[in-house]
């Protein structure tokens, strides 16, 4: 079991591993847009754009506040990726993530999104209660064959630690040669997380006004831009760690991890949007079956 | 083959006799015929008790000073129950008319179904369970379908 | 004397007492003393959560060549405390200001009797829990039965009642399932002692086991409310009273996982658990009451996603739980059996936490039901802090004392390689946070009804113990240790290998859990975003809640807006097709048998011809006989 | 004064900004402020058809970080994209005052300078600026995407310069506006938006914040206190 | 012990005197009655507990046995020659208006009760069953309920009544008969003894079913208590406590002396569990139904007496105390039910919110319905648990669903006393329950009484336990009685008789002799 020398080492990778995370994240946002954009033949922003989104966002003169839950939610939905990054392990930095695990960080995914529906609650607007209410939908429908992968990869390591996970591949072969069923369900599930096209009814612009975010103004809406980067980030990492065996290295680590998060960013703009429960139904169908399935290898 | 004994007879008789009252006492609706019934039933269980003190060939259980030893005699003590049960079974039938009598002059029929339905729905509006206003029409099976 | 005895005795003196003045003004600060000296008098036996020798009673009875005791081991104790802990925090709850508007919408009669009953309750329970052998254990669990229903009965509500004659017929049923078990017992045993049990058990047929486990297990579920007998609680739990409801739901059910405890687990044995196979398929008997347990965690959970009552949403999902402690228990190995006696110490924290809180609503509202509240957060902002914490122990998400039960089911889960039971209970999960937040949403967040706009927050002593417990959930969820000392002590007792564990969770070599570490990163994380929010960024005003973007419409108080009716549309449009309420109609279709079958029964004796019966009742057997004969 | 012709946009307050970033950071963030525009189109009009070819290929207008955003809390420039009825109008207060500053209003079409075709229609308000300051009118009937582009550029290049400052104009000249207001829907008038409080809360007021119009508001105003959470045992 | 004959003697005496007695002076009419009642006390009180060890035989007119009539005195004759004049006392017809035949008839059930209880021979028993059912058809309708559709009822029940109980008692006959043909004595004690090889065959168990059923007509035996709605619900509650919970208790105890001393058939056991438990589940069926609250009572009782059915039928000592308890416990708990019902007639919906105006008789129904039903620690369920657990150790499936069908009914009885114990305690908000009596102060004693004794059971389980056990033991002991009866001597000389194989009237009948 991985540990730590001392406490600045510690303090160290407790500031740093938030920081690399919202840096990468902003750079997977922009190759997001960058993606779009060429796929509809557009030239799509520019390099600092997610910068700039940001911080016009946090210089906001005025900005509203629905009460104090409304405040919280925000820090939660934010802090919650935070505590999740730190637990995720990064070449030569997984001393703390030792101390979750896969199942701890699955729970860990879940608290951004509560702490945001109970923001998004105070605000009093149905369209926000509309997109909550969809959203944890879509994580009712994405989790399942999620957490049947994760169970299924644990079996398969014997472990719930991410830590050893990457030990294991690295001193065997990636997870994905071995568990091919469950990795391509893996895939599956996390176009769901990413809450993007074709999986993002629960914002659906014009019809509910982007739904949880309606009443969300400057720093709140910026801190969403944030917690966006961290989504991007956690799920390549976590999709990494499982199934490509992490990162011996920094420049192995970046490069699977884009290119891990390029997968449901291109098929993203593929298909149109599912609604709520033909996303339900799709999520329960697919993945689940081949998962199940990719399990019974496993077994 | 030989004649069958004179029991048998006596036996066909008893059973024959137990087996018309109780076909009367089921398939008769008129309650006095039923009592009659019941009559014939039980001179049926009468005769069946007695039979089983008969001799064929025996005399009558009474010691005299000339009797033989060895001699069969019919058993007394069934007589003596079957006297019994006879008196007990008059009483019961002599109550029994009187209750029927009785039972005429209100309800004004010896059917036993209508008697039945009657009882049922006065039972029925002494614990208050229909109300008396209903109690000239009693409807067919009282108050048990509410 | 022991202090079993003591225990007994002040049970017998405080009924009394109650039952003298309970239409004394005071009687309720006389029970919360009483049950603080229980509370006292139990702590006194602390030894037995840290491995403790057995404590009997010195009273005993002898009858039918029985002989009847009553003890305490480490399961009992650990169960014990949790109820007497209940027992304590409904009477604190009632105790002020919710029992003074008690007494003025009822008597003071009726007070008195809330409080007897609540008393009574804690009391046939102890019974229950000290039972020594299997006919204590039933006399101790019909007094369970009769004590909840008078509780249930308090409610003058209509639909109220209706649950309470429902609740007494399953139990009832539970009984006779418990009762014929027990005579089956006799019939082998000639005894009913727990030893006499245990031995024969080991020479016990296949067949005769698993009809044995089934009656049992039956005559338990029943009071579990497992599927599928897991109609009767919901409502009746929910109807009660609110401090009734809270001892109910937090403790109540767990009375047939007690049971389930001392004879599936300790008498007929983990062994013929797990080697008994049923016939024609793949499955031993631990499989078949883990499924059970499985199940009771999906199907309750997404009827509660259904509610539109927050005490029936909330009592829909005690049954669901339950679920989970059949489930982790029935793994049978140390982790899992750990994760489930934890979870019923966790359960009980947050359910009655929950059901303080609605009753705080209630108290100041009027009503639980989700269409007439909403946005109740800034009137009430203490009490919805405590639902939070409550809500996030029962969907099970770390911080709080939910996830370390939860986890260690789900871990214990991924050791065997159970997927589909694993998949089960995440299932269960999601459901719950669905509808937690739904529970949330509708009551407490969204538009502040115009009526409600001079609530205030729920007075101190509705206050105190919600916040107790919610303290008590953070601090047992960041220090599971503290409650595992006494499940470790239980696991013993119960014949399992205890769970290894530290003060901060689970020690396993293939990834444990250590929730000092999980908390404090999860505060570091949360540090971090209330940093990057109060410091960057200016200031925000608040603003009313009209001032909210419709699509340009002007809201005023005249607009209803708060989204809360059929809250997940999306969702039921593709399950709503599963409730179609299979359980219910079963449960109408024996009600109609008994119905045809007492119909034709009347018939019967309804026979035209008086004498009918007796001449074919004559021929028949006359004809049987010589029947038989020949 | 504006360059744009006769528009009485009179911002002048040279006040601190309110936000510490922007205290700081003031050239940074005035940059990024203009590189990242989220518009609201709220399309009143046909001039509304003219939005969808600059944001698509051929123009992009993501390359300039200009992006539709559909709620006004996210959104920093108001498109009103055609004529403008009395009904509309109420609508488009409402959006924009909903809005958080830095905010600006783009009119297109001549429909929003002057009426346009319905200059005699008895239901149409005719000068948005009355009702709105307005930062940048693009003529037109309708302008094609380029003349879209161009007056967003000007925009950017305003902001970037900081003279894109008519929000402020709203509050500190806040009965002016309410006073137009007023004169077409009636003395009752009433947004949801407490936009005083607003001026007040980040120190905005300017002389003519406050005025007869005003004090009529203020005579029938429901009241739009936040509600405080606050422990009332 | 030898006046203990004076407690038939008397009643039966005082009901043929009473009415010209009543001629010359009325108040001594009246006052006979009782005066008989307390002298059978006295006498029976002063006797207590001298057959605990060893039960005494009593031949009438000096004539041994088999000869003469014997009366033959334990435990259970003890108790139950005890309980009925006490019942009697307590359900007795006191009233200005009470026509003294009324009194007459009380007093014929007196005695021929008594004499059914301490007769040990079989057609003395017929003729004092015979006896008893007379007097109780007579009460039918003399005592019918109040009200102007009472006589009517009364009546009617009473025929049909008479007419069932007239064809049962025919078939008791005919068992009888058939007894006789084959062991040729009616004595209790002779028949004991020749019973294992004269009785144990084809014959005897008809001679038996038709016993069982004939004689089951007065204990409410599944199917031939048809009249038991019809009669509870036509006479006064008062009557109704009477034959629910003492005469049907009569006939069970000769039921099970004939079956004990009798037959040692286990279909004849089986026969009785078989009819037993489907009176429990019919009775306890049709109560669910039922609407008011002597019916459901009149139909609780036909429950637990298939109930009282079951216990018996369960072989050996310990099926013969189950059925004692489970008998005891109804007997105390029904017509104490019927007492409390009296006052709360009409339809069960009626009664609404009656607790709150009468807390106390509320309580008491509650206490009482959950000994009924067995809730712990009451005696109830110490009852049932006795019939459970031996229920459960016989082999023969038919126990086996005996007690599947015990506790289903428990569970339907449980749905239906509830429910009502739900209705009376009802919050009728404001209004007052239409509860159309009053409790008289008679009915409340007696309900009184009978939850004093339950609870002071509950307390002294174990003694009770001991008691009935050794009650128990004394009546399923066949060789005990044998030897009560008979002494050595007339044991030799049966012995004697019995090789010489009947020399003068008693020779091989034709049934024997075709055998």
């Amino acid at each position: 079991m991985a540990s730590f020398n001392s406490i600045s080492e510690l303090l160290a990778q407790l500031l740093f591993m938030p920081m690399l995370a919202f840096l990468l994240g902003l750079v997977m946002v922009l190759m997001y847009r960058k993606i779009a954009a060429r796929l509809q033949r557009r030239i799509g922003p520019p390099f600092f754009q997610p910068v700039y989104d940001i911080v016009k966002l946090y210089s906001k003169d005025t900005q509203i506040s629905h009460g104090l839950i409304h405040d919280i939610g925000i820090v939660v939905a934010v802090g919650g990726y935070v505590a999740a990054v730190i637990l995720l392990p990064v070449p030569g930095m997984d001393g703390i993530a030792d101390k979750g695990g896969i199942i701890t960080l699955s729970y860990f995914l879940m608290i951004p999104s509560l702490g945001m529906a109970l923001g998004v609650g105070q605000c009093a607007n149905p369209n926000g209660s509309i997109g909550i209410s969809r959203a944890l939908t879509a994580m009712l429908a994405y989790d399942i064959p999620f957490i049947i992968v994760v169970f299924g990869v644990a079996l398969h390591y014997q472990s719930t630690s991410l830590v050893g996970m990457i030990d294991y591949q690295q001193a065997h072969q990636w997870g994905i040669f071995e568990m091919p069923l469950l990795a391509a369900a893996g895939l599956f599930a996390l176009q769901g997380m990413m809450g993007k096209h074709p999986f993002e009814i629960y914002v659906a612009p014009a019809e509910i006004a982007t739904g949880p975010m309606v009443e969300m103004s400057g720093k709140f809406m910026g801190g969403l831009f944030v917690m966006q980067s961290f989504q991007f980030y956690v799920a390549s990492v976590l999709y990494t760690s499982l199934f490509l065996g992490g990162g011996a290295n920094w420049f192995e680590f970046l490069l699977k991890i884009f290119f891990v998060v390029e997968i449901p960013m291109s098929i993203s703009f593929l298909f149109p949007r599912y609604r709520t429960e033909d996303m339900v139904r799709i999520m329960w169908k697919w993945p689940v079956m081949l998962a199940l399935i990719g399990i019974a290898f496993v077994i | 083959m030989t004649m069958p004994g004179i029991e048998v007879v006596f036996y066909t008789g008893a059973i024959g006799l137990i087996v018309i009252g109780m076909a009367g006492v089921l398939m008769v609706k008129n309650v006095f015929r039923m009592l009659l019934a019941l009559v014939l039933l039980e001179a049926g269980a009468s005769l069946l008790l007695i039979l089983s003190g008969f001799r064929e060939t025996g005399v009558a259980p009474i010691l005299l000073s000339g009797h033989a030893a060895g001699q069969l005699m019919n058993d007394p003590v069934p007589q003596a129950l079957v006297l019994t049960a006879i008196v007990i079974g008059v009483g019961i039938q002599a109550l029994a008319l009187a209750l029927i009598l009785r039972i005429k002059h209100r309800y004004h029929s010896l059917d036993m179904g209508e008697i039945r339905e009657q009882m049922e729905h006065d039972i029925a509006v002494n614990s208050g369970v229909v109300s008396p206003a209903s109690a000239q029409s009693p409807e067919p099976g009282g108050h048990h379908h509410g | 004397m022991s202090v079993l005895d003591e225990v007994f005795i002040l049970c017998a003196l405080g009924a009394l007492v109650l039952f003298v003045f309970h239409r004394i003004r005071g009687i309720e600060k006389l029970a919360v003393v009483f049950y603080a000296a229980l509370l006292y008098l139990l702590i006194k036996m602390s030894g037995l959560g840290y491995g403790g020798e057995v404590i009997y009673s010195s009273f005993s009875l002898n009858i039918l060549g029985e002989t009847l005791q009553w003890r305490f081991d480490a399961v009992s104790w650990f169960f014990a405390i949790i109820t007497v802990a209940s027992g304590l925090f409904s009477a604190v709850f009632m105790s002020g200001k919710w029992g003074e508007s008690y007494r003025e919408k009822t008597s003071n009669a009726a007070y008195g009797t809330l409080q007897i009953a609540l008393l009574l309750n804690v009391n046939s329970m102890l019974i229950l829990l000290a039972s020594g052998d299997l006919l204590s254990l039933f006399i101790g669990w019909e007094l369970v039965s009769w004590a909840s229903f008078m509780m249930m009965a308090l409610n003058p509500d209509k639909q109220a009642r209706q649950a309470a004659i429902k609740y007494i017929v399953y139990a009832m049923a539970g009984a006779m399932a418990f009762l014929a078990a027990m005579a089956y017992v006799y019939g082998i045993t000639g005894s009913l002692q727990y030893a006499e049990l245990a031995q024969a058990s080991a020479a016990l047929s296949n067949g005769q086991i698993i009809l044995l486990s089934l009656l049992f297990f039956t005559g338990f579920a029943i009071k579990m409310g497992l599927i599928p007998f897991h109609l009767w609680q919901a409502v009746a739990y929910a109807e009660t009273p609110a401090p009734g409801a809270v001892f109910l739901g937090a403790i109540s059910a767990r009375m047939g996982l007690y049971a389930i405890i001392v004879v599936l687990i300790q008498l007929i044995g983990l062994g013929h658990l797990q080697q008994i196979h049923i016939p024609f398929t793949f499955w031993n008997l631990q499989t078949v009451l883990a499924w059970v347990g499985a199940l009771t965690t999906i199907i309750p959970t997404y009827i509660a996603l259904k509610q539109n009552d927050a005490r029936h949403l909330l009592a829909w999902h005690g049954v669901g739980q339950g679920g989970y402690m059949l489930l982790g228990l029935m793994t049978l190995n140390s982790l899992g059996s750990a994760g489930g006696l934890l979870h019923v110490f966790n359960y009980a924290t947050y359910q009655a936490a929950l059901f303080m809180t609605i009753g705080a609503v209630i108290y100041r509202t009027g009503t639980a039901n989700f269409d007439k509240l909403g946005g109740l957060v800034t009137q009430m902002p203490l009490t919805f802090m405590v639902m939070v914490f409550s809500i996030i122990g029962l969907a099970g998400l770390p911080p709080m004392n939910g996830f370390v039960s939860k986890w260690m089911v789900y871990r214990s889960l991924l050791l065997d390689g159970e997927p589909l039971l694993f998949v089960a209970a995440v299932i269960g999960t999601l459901g719950t946070i669905l509808s937690v937040y739904k529970l949330v949403h509708n009551t407490f967040l969204g538009q502040l009804r115009v009526e409600h706009q001079n609530v205030r927050e729920a007075p101190l002593s509705l206050l105190i113990p919600m916040l107790v417990l919610a303290a008590i959930m953070f601090v047992t969820g960041m220090m599971p240790g503290l409650v595992l000392d006494w499940v470790a002590s239980a696991q013993l007792a119960m014949g399992l290998v205890p769970v290894t564990y530290n003060l901060g969770g689970i020690v396993l070599a293939s990834g444990g859990l250590d929730m000092i570490w999980i908390t404090l990163i999860l505060f570091y994380g949360l540090g971090v975003g209330a940093i990057i929010f109060y410091l960057l960024g200016g200031r925000a005003k608040r603003v009313h809640q009209y001032d909210n973007y419709a699509g340009g419409h002007f809201l005023t108080s005249r607009v209803r807006y708060h989204y809360s009716h059929n809250f997940y549309a999306g969702l039921m449009h593709l399950i709503g097709g599963w409730y179609r309420g299979s359980f219910k109609k079963l449960e109408q279709a024996i009600v109609s048998l008994v119905s045809l079958l007492s119909q034709l029964s009347e018939n019967m004796y309804r026979s035209a011809q008086p004498a009918m019966m007796v001449i074919i009742v004559v021929v028949l057997s006359l004809w049987s006989i010589s029947g038989g004969i020949n | 004064m504006s360059k744009l012709g006769n528009i009485p946009v009179q911002a002048k307050s040279e006040k601190k900004r309110t936000n510490p970033l922007a205290r700081v950071f003031d050239e940074l963030i005035q940059f990024c402020q203009s590189r990242s525009m989220f518009m609201l189109h709220y399309c009143t009009g046909c001039g509304a058809i003219e939005l969808p070819p600059a944001m698509t290929s051929r123009f992009d207008m993501e390359r300039l970080g200009i992006q539709p955003m559909v709620t006004p809390r996210q959104a920093d420039i108001l498109l009103v994209t055609g004529y403008v009825s009395v009904k509309t109008l109420k609508r488009v207060i409402l959006t924009y005052e909903q809005m958080q500053s830095p905010k600006y209003v783009i009119g297109i079409c001549s429909c929003t300078v002057n009426g346009g075709m319905y200059w005699q229609s008895y239901a149409t308000a005719k000068v948005l600026n009355e009702y709105l300051p307005v930062d940048v009118y693009i003529a037109g009937c309708m302008p094609r995407p380029e003349a879209v582009i161009m007056g967003l550029r000007r925009l950017m290049s305003n902001i970037e310069n900081g003279k894109g400052n008519a929000w402020k104009d709203y509050y500190e000249r806040y009965d002016y506006y309410l006073g137009n207001q007023q004169h077409l829907f009636g003395d009752d008038w009433q947004t949801p938006v407490d936009v005083i409080g607003e001026a007040k809360f980040y120190d905005l007021e300017g002389e003519e914040t406050y005025g007869e119009h005003t004090r009529t508001l203020e005579q029938h105003q429901e009241p739009l206190e936040a509600a405080v959470m606050r422990v009332k045992l | 012990m030898d006046n203990l004959i004076l407690v038939v003697i008397l009643p039966l005496l005082a009901a043929f005197l009473m009415p010209a007695m009543a001629r010359t002076s009325e108040v001594l009419a009246r006052v006979t009655g009782l005066m008989v009642l307390f002298i059978s006390i006295i006498i029976i009180t002063s006797v207590w507990g001298s057959v605990d060890e060893q039960a005494v035989s009593y031949a009438i007119g000096g004539f041994r046995p088999p000869m003469g009539i014997v009366f033959y005195i334990d435990q259970l004759s003890l108790l139950f020659a005890l309980l009925i004049p006490v019942m009697i006392l307590l359900f007795w017809p006191w009233n200005k208006v009470t026509h003294i035949r009324e009194y007459s008839l009380m007093m014929l059930l007196t005695a021929s009760a008594s004499g059914l209880v301490l007769s040990g021979d079989l057609f003395n028993i017929y003729v004092f069953y015979e006896l008893l059912a007379v007097a109780s058809y007579g009460l039918v309708v003399a005592q019918g309920r109040a009200g102007k559709k009472g006589e009517g009822a009364a009546l009617a029940a009473s025929l049909r009544y008479l007419i069932l109980g007239a064809v049962g008692s025919v078939m008791m006959l005919i068992g009888i008969a058939i007894i006789y043909t084959q062991a040729g004595t009616l004595n209790l004690a002779h028949l004991a003894l020749l019973a294992p090889e004269k009785l144990n065959n084809m014959a005897g168990l008809s001679a038996f079913a038709l016993i069982l059923i004939g004689v089951g007509v007065k204990a409410e035996l599944f199917p031939v208590n048809t009249w038991v709605p019809e009669v509870y619900g036509a006479v006064s509650t008062r009557l109704s406590a009477l034959m629910a919970g003492l005469l049907s208790k009569l006939a069970v105890i000769v039921i099970i002396r004939v079956l004990v001393l009798l037959f040692p058939q286990p279909e004849a056991l089986q026969l009785m569990t078989i009819l037993g438990m489907l009176g429990v589940i019919s009775g306890e069926l049709v109560a669910w139904r039922s609407r008011d609250m002597i019916r459901m009572l009149s139909f609780s009782s036909i429950g637990q007496l298939g109930l009282v059915f079951v216990a018996f039928s369960i072989p050996g000592d310990m099926g013969l105390m189950a059925g004692f308890a489970v008998a005891l416990h109804h007997l105390l708990v029904k017509p104490a039910l019927f007492m409390l019902a009296s006052g709360w007639t009409g339809p069960l919906e009626s009664l609404k919110g009656a607790a709150k105006q009468s807390p106390y008789i509320a309580a008491l129904f509650v206490l009482l319905v959950m000994s009924l039903l067995g809730v712990p620690p009451l005696p109830g369920f110490w009852a049932k648990l006795l019939i459970v657990v031996n229920l459960a150790s016989q082999a023969a499936p038919v126990y086996q669903f005996a007690l599947a069908f015990v506790l289903i009914a428990t569970v339907i009885e449980a749905a239906y006393l509830y429910r009502v114990v739900m209705i009376l305690y009802h919050p009728n908000q404001g209004q007052q329950a239409s509860v159309r009596e009053k409790h008289k102060a008679f009915e409340l004693v007696i309900a009184s009484g009978a939850a004093v004794i339950l609870i002071a059971v509950a307390l002294q389980v174990q003694s009770m336990e001991t008691k009935l056990s050794s009650m128990a033991r004394q009546t399923g002991d066949r060789q005990h009685y044998i030897n009560t009866v008979f002494s050595k001597l007339d044991l030799a000389d049966i012995y004697h008789q019995n090789k010489v194989q009947q020399t003068d009237f008693r020779s091989n009948n034709q049934l024997q002799g075709s055998k």
